[in-house]
């Protein structure tokens, strides 16, 4: 940038095309990267100071664990992205996911289905709602956080109802507890495997692919974007089921990481999903948003709360503290924000 | 006191990866109108905005009144009596009329706002100023033309010592224009500064006492009155000479095969039996006045809005079009006049707004984008287009309007459909490059697509079209073919009220 | 680490020559936990030990309880106490306690596992039978009675309730049970619900809350719609000062409580003998009581009673 | 001139700044008016529906029920309604309530001023809540659902610090309970007479007064207000405020009722809040909304509750039905929406 600002302007640098690609494309392009960065400081200032602040802190079996505790939240956190650049909100993935759970443990448990098809039919649970929300909002035309809201509301009854009001317990399913806590790379949950398999393939989808070309434009300009051709409607459902199937993955792993389908589950899950993501420097505004600073923001709010609790904070201080911290990361977003604008 | 009201020397300003204006100097009259021209990109409106304390200078000096003064915000500006018209429309669009143009001035009687006096303020300064518009109406139901008489009914409402108007016609048809000229007179006599900025050559004769031009960011000269010469005018611009073409022959291209047919097509608002057939290789164009429909019989047709038993016809086969993806697969494709509400992704770069309506031209079967060889095509039109902008990477919202308003071109050319329908497609677009989207619209016609162009500035339509529909009051008035069509002939079919119709 | 709550330990691992025990709660914010936490706190300043309470916000959160618990291993403590908040979703943590060689002692209700050496807890279906019988006597035998409850899955919330309901269809057939509605242990729900049960049910003789919030609940219904005390008959569960207030003005005619306190002391006792290599009692039973007007004074309730 | 008198004024929606909403005809003025009464049309057909359903609903105990327990929710929306017209949100408002509460119990009990001191205390506690939340949001620029999330947490957490986690009992202190549940009408309780005279107030802000008008104003259209010179970051300030004040008094309506500060409490009211916000038909995308909505929307959403739990729907179903309710209740105005647009 400095570079260009030194060199005197002519016709031919900038009128456009025939100038070879100037360094400022790198701009809006590093721009991404250096947001996730920075998010990624905060990341590491929380990983040094909690490893200086408990010895307890920095261990192989207490970093699994926090993989572990990231898992969950970041696997919807992933689906949510595509949700929340579109300009949308999903409020329905925390207890869709458990809604995922239930009929995960109705298919192995009760009607006793094979376990590659019970796994299977909890995740397209997940993305029937998730077509569900989509159609309510792109054909219906309901606000997406009303329309999630009912859905989170419908979804938390029917996976009581459905449970009969009790945990499902898995014990009888062989192998279903190893989709979680089994290590196909040893050392590494399966649940964190499958996190992180889950984030390539949704980077994957957000940016080399047609759906994520159209995630993005639908969020910055809807109107504009139907304008030029694109069956908006037919997207957004895309995306929402999309969005669903990752919560149906989500309720699957917290099956098999508690061995249960617990219906009461799931309730404030969305707000923490949501809150990574947009830590992760996603806009609420749509249009703006990445895989990666979702990746950031969920492991970011796991390694705090981790960490407060390995120091051994009073329960009752440890929101404020998270609270302060969120405040803190997304500031300094904010802060460098600003300096760019100007 | 001297005659000189604003002095301005030694103006700088740099954006990231763009120097927008270099050691740019102007001075101001009192009860002057100095136009400000130069292409899309010459630093226009950022020297504006300097003005109007919307961006803050890097470096230079601004002197009112013979007084240097420190403009650092909106309010500062407003403050020391300038007042703009912005290019782009800044409007609140869920408040009233009265509730724009007044905000944050409003009558109070403490703590209460007088909404009466409120609305009777602005009815009698718009009565004043002789725009037909209801006070209580909300902006969001206005058309763009209307909104841009808002934004000038606003900017006057400040009795402001210097008025800056950026582009205020670009949205207006002669009518308006005229309203507006009248206006601009009676604040010329009051002794009122006037900078006037406008891509219609024609414009400036008619009430320009002086006019500064700019090329690339860097002040080129200033002509007095006497010494107006548009042709002199636009070498200074775009440093070259520009030869203006010639108005076509009615079936110059065109064939007799008919590519687009539309049968008695209503809406619920306003359209009343809309019928026309474009052929293949023809530019039909589309006048009247704001208001008459002309907007909305394009979104019927690309099916943007519910139509009521009209019937399309594509190549002579009847087709259902449901919304604009079903127009875009039959090949049709609408340059919406709404560059910022319908067209651009602002916050996304030009290669993406480029690649919109074309992107499964580069996905393969998987749904995989390949970007390669689009970025390659972006390239291309920056370059053909001449979009003025830094790097094909660059946010669509920083290029200036002229330039945002080629990207949308370009959207559309990628797509490469058969049928074009472009609404108001030169809104903003300086007289060089206006040359040359002619000559691509032409060359498209020649290779056989055909053209349905929208345009409030008749010289534009008579110099383009094959044959030209008129529209008065959502019906068709009549269709004239170029030969037989003059100024004063559309005017007249533009005017009729009645049912009356033409052929 | 912070200021208030002085009896906390901070950072465990700085207070190294103290043995350290790592309690994991169902919860923290109700007045029962504080009061285990009490209990806990005041044994361990008497066996000179360390101990820290946690516990998640609400008693649904499984997922997020694993993690303390987890969080509680990594602390590497010399014992750990710990109450499940699902039976079975615990095992495999149960197993990375035993490879860590971290003795686990449980209480308020137990893992599907071998590996802790004991328990200490309330038998919740006795206490919720308790609640019945004395319901009964109050309303006479027979009626429509109801129930808030504070939660239909979680141990407890169940438990209290089918002890309640057994007991009455076991031996009164003339009293009907004719709704049980959740409010989650929420003042204000709880309130609205037994509400609109009483409106439902113009006859109902009697109610009964499982825990504080809703107990209490019911309680300002009643208040908030004017009935005389006594005219319907209220039963409560757990005390804190607003139900030992409610009994005294007689808008509650009883309730049960636990020995909160007793829990915490049992489980740190317990856990300070596993360290110490002597095994506790497998089932430590802490008792309940019902406690009304005329019993509250007496020394044995009033020592259970907390406010 | 001639040509603008030519054409009749008709409405046509196109907006013009930002919103890329699709153009839609409106009988603007109309509008909101349209909508509130269709919110309105929900709400008298459920009180019909669930008057035949069960006879024991429509009695005047059961009303003034409704009402006392649409009071907490209703004022907490009132004071959101502001703030999400300006196309912002507030998630600290339900345990902000809580904290307002606690301070309350505070001022009252342990420092044991007088009532009315430790009642504007508690009321001043929440507009200090919404003052740091506007200063973190207009000058600092963090995202309101960030912003509002981070002071939800540190709320939720300081309610439970500053009161010990133990309930504060307003017992000792005379007339306190009065302020919910005396009756200064006869028949009415007093926490209802607050959310109707508050509801005028709001009403009267919203629609009279200049805070009213930069509110809608900051909602259509940001940077425009700002570029007319209005101080957008100041009025943000005083407008989260405000809903903060009104988050105040719900702390002290919710405690009165009570009869004390229950410091768990909280979480999740802010949902149901937002909900009768959006359910009364104001939009989450800024620039519209109305008092009278959603005092509307508060009770559809608290007549749905009691009626279902007067009518002993089981609790597990009660939130699939609420669900669907709600989702009907805004299809039909989503509806209505398309309707006009043809
Ligand atoms: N905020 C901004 N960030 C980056 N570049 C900008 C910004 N604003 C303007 N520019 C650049 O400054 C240059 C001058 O733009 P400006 O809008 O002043 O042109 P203009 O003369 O008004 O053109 P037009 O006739 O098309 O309106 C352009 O190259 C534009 O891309
Ligand atoms: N969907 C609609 N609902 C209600 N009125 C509409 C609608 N569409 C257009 N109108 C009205 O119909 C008239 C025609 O508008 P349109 O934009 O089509 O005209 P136009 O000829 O393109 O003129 P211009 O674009 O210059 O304003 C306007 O007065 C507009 O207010
Ligand atoms: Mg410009
Ligand atoms: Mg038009």
């Amino acid at each position: 940038m400095t570079a260009m600002n030194a060199t005197p302007v002519t016709d031919q640098t900038r009128v456009g095309g025939g100038a070879p690609e100037p360094r400022r494309s790198a701009k809006s392009f590093l721009r991404t990267q250096i947001q996730q960065s920075l998010a990624f400081a905060t990341l590491v200032v929380l990983l040094v100071f909690f490893s200086f602040a408990s010895s307890n802190f920095f261990t192989w079996s207490n970093i699994s664990g926090i993989l572990l505790s990231t898992a969950v939240i970041g696997i919807l956190a992933l689906g949510t992205t595509f949700v929340i650049i579109t300009g949308g909100i999903d409020l329905s993935i925390g207890t869709g996911m458990t809604l995922a759970a239930v009929m995960t443990g109705i298919f192995l448990v009760n009607l006793e289905l094979p376990l590659i098809v019970g796994v299977i039919g909890g995740i397209l649970t997940g993305g029937l709602m998730g077509f569900v929300n989509g159609f309510n909002i792109a054909i219906l035309r309901l606000p997406p956080f009303i329309a999630t809201l009912a859905m989170m509301l419908i979804a938390q009854g029917l996976a009581l109802v459905i449970s009969g009001v009790r945990p499902i317990y898995f014990s009888g399913v062989v192998g279903f507890k190893n989709i979680a806590l089994g290590s196909v790379i040893p050392g590494l949950p399966n649940a964190v495997l499958i996190l992180f398999v889950l984030a390539l393939l949704a980077y994957v989808l957000l940016s080399k692919t047609l759906l994520g070309r159209y995630t993005f434009a639908i969020g910055s300009n809807e109107e504009a974007t139907r304008l030029s051709g694109v069956d908006t409607r037919k997207w957004k459902i895309v995306i929402y089921t999309v969005a669903g199937l990752f919560t149906g993955v989500a309720g699957v792993v917290i099956g098999a990481r508690l061995d249960s389908a617990q219906p009461q589950l799931g309730t404030g899950y969305e707000l923490q999903a949501i809150a990574a993501v947009i830590i992760g420097g996603t806009s609420l505004l749509g249009g703006r948003g990445s895989i990666l600073g979702t990746l950031i923001g969920a492991l970011i709010m796991s390694v705090l709360i981790n960490g407060l609790r390995i120091m051994s904070i009073q329960t009752e201080w440890q929101n404020v503290v998270i609270g302060v911290v969120i405040l803190i990361a997304v500031f300094t977003d904010a802060l460098r924000q600003r300096r760019d604008a100007s | 006191m001297s005659n000189q009201l604003l002095r301005v020397t030694g103006i700088s300003k740099s954006f990231p990866g763009v120097q927008a204006l270099k050691d740019v100097q102007f001075e101001l009259d009192r009860g002057e109108v100095l136009a400000l021209v130069g292409e899309n990109g010459a630093g226009k409106s950022s020297l504006m905005k300097i003005l109007s304390g919307i961006y803050t200078k890097d470096e230079g000096s601004i002197f009112l009144d013979g007084v240097e003064v420190n403009i650092d915000s909106p309010k500062t500006a407003q403050a020391l009596g300038v007042s703009i018209i912005h290019q782009e429309m800044n409007l609140m669009a869920h408040l009233t009329i009265a509730q724009n143009i007044f905000i944050g001035r409003e009558p109070r009687d403490g703590l209460f706002l007088r909404e009466r006096a409120l609305n009777r303020k602005a009815d009698e300064l718009l009565k004043r100023l002789g725009i037909n518009l209801d006070p209580k109406a909300l902006v969001e139901t206005l058309t763009v033309a209307k909104q841009q008489m808002v934004e000038i009914a606003k900017a006057l409402s400040f009795d402001a010592k210097v008025l800056i108007m950026d582009e205020p016609t670009s949205a207006l048809t002669d009518v308006e224009t005229e309203t507006l000229f009248t206006l601009i007179e009676a604040l010329k006599r009051s002794g009122t500064g006037i900078i006037y900025i406008s891509h219609r050559m024609d414009e400036l004769r008619r009430i320009t006492d002086r006019v500064t031009v700019l090329r690339d960011g860097e002040y080129i000269g200033t002509l007095q009155k006497e010494q107006l010469d548009i042709p002199t005018i636009i070498e200074m611009m775009v440093g070259r000479h520009i030869e203006e073409g010639a108005r076509p022959k009615a079936r110059e291209h065109s064939s007799d095969e008919v590519v687009l047919k539309v049968e008695g097509l209503n809406t619920r608002q306003l359209l009343k039996d809309i019928s026309f057939e474009l052929k293949r290789g023809e530019i039909l164009g589309f006048a009247g006045m704001m208001g008459a429909g002309r907007t909305e019989v394009a979104r019927a047709i690309i099916g943007a809005d519910l139509s009521e038993g009209g019937r399309v016809h594509i190549n002579g086969k009847q087709v259902k079009i449901r919304q604009p993806s079903d127009a875009v697969s039959h090949g049709i494709g609408y340059l919406s006049e709404d560059r910022k509400a319908y067209g651009l992704l602002l916050e996304q770069d030009v290669n993406t707004n480029v690649l919109l309506a074309s992107l499964r031209d580069y996905t393969d079967a998987l749904g995989f984008v390949h970007t390669m060889k689009g970025k390659q095509k972006s390239r291309e039109y920056v370059a053909s287009l001449r979009i003025k902008t830094p790097s094909i990477s660059a946010t669509t919202k920083n290029l200036s309007g002229g330039n945002q308003q080629k990207v949308v071109i370009a959207k559309w050319l990628a797509r490469d459909c058969d049928i074009l329908i472009f609404d108001e497609p030169t809104r903003g677009i300086d007289v060089g490059a206006k040359e040359e989207i002619y000559k691509l619209l032409n060359d498209l016609v020649a290779a056989g697509k055909s053209i349905i162009m929208i345009s409030s500035e008749l010289p534009e339509v008579l110099r383009l079209s094959h044959r030209i529909v008129v529209m008065a009051n959502g019906r068709i008035t009549g269709i004239l073919d170029n030969e037989d069509a003059d100024q004063a002939k559309i005017m007249d079919y533009a005017t009729r009220m009645g049912d009356e119709r033409e052929l | 680490g912070c200021s208030a709550g002085g009896s906390d330990a901070g950072d465990a691992a700085a207070d190294s020559d103290k043995p350290y025990i790592a309690l994991v709660s169902k919860g923290f914010q109700h007045q029962f936990w504080q009061a285990v936490k009490s209990g806990a706190e005041s044994k361990a300043e008497e066996l000179g030990v360390t101990v820290t309470f946690d516990g998640p916000a609400s008693e649904t959160e499984v997922d997020s309880q694993l993690q303390m618990l987890q969080a509680a291993i990594d602390k590497k403590p010399d014992a750990i106490g710990y109450a499940a908040l699902d039976p079975e979703a615990c095992v495999s943590l149960m197993d990375a306690a035993k490879t860590a060689s971290i003795p686990v002692v449980q209480f308020d209700a137990g893992c599907n596992s071998d590996y802790p050496l004991s328990i200490a807890k309330t038998d919740s279906l006795g206490a919720g039978a308790l609640a019945a019988d004395h319901m009964a006597e109050l309303i006479g035998g027979k009626g429509e009675v109801a129930i808030v409850g504070h939660s239909q899955i979680n141990s407890t919330g169940v438990e209290r309730r089918d002890g309640f309901v057994e007991q009455i269809e076991a031996e009164y057939p003339d009293i009907t049970i004719v709704d049980i509605q959740y409010g989650d242990g929420d003042h204000l729900k709880s309130a609205d619900i037994a509400k609109a049960m009483i409106a439902a049910h113009p006859d109902l003789k009697g109610l009964y809350g499982t825990n504080e919030g809703s107990a209490i609940g019911i309680v300002n219904a009643v208040g908030e719609l004017g009935l005389d005390a006594g005219e319907l008959t209220v039963i409560g569960f757990d005390s804190g000062q607003a139900q030992i207030d409610a009994i005294t003005n007689g808008l509650m005619a009883g309730a049960i409580t636990q020995n909160p306190i007793g829990i915490g002391e049992a489980t740190v006792q317990a856990a300070f003998d596993a360290i110490n290599g002597k095994t506790p009692e497998k089932v430590i039973d802490t008792g309940y009581f019902w406690f009304d007007k005329t019993n509250m004074e007496d020394s044995e309730i009033a020592a259970v009673l907390y406010k």
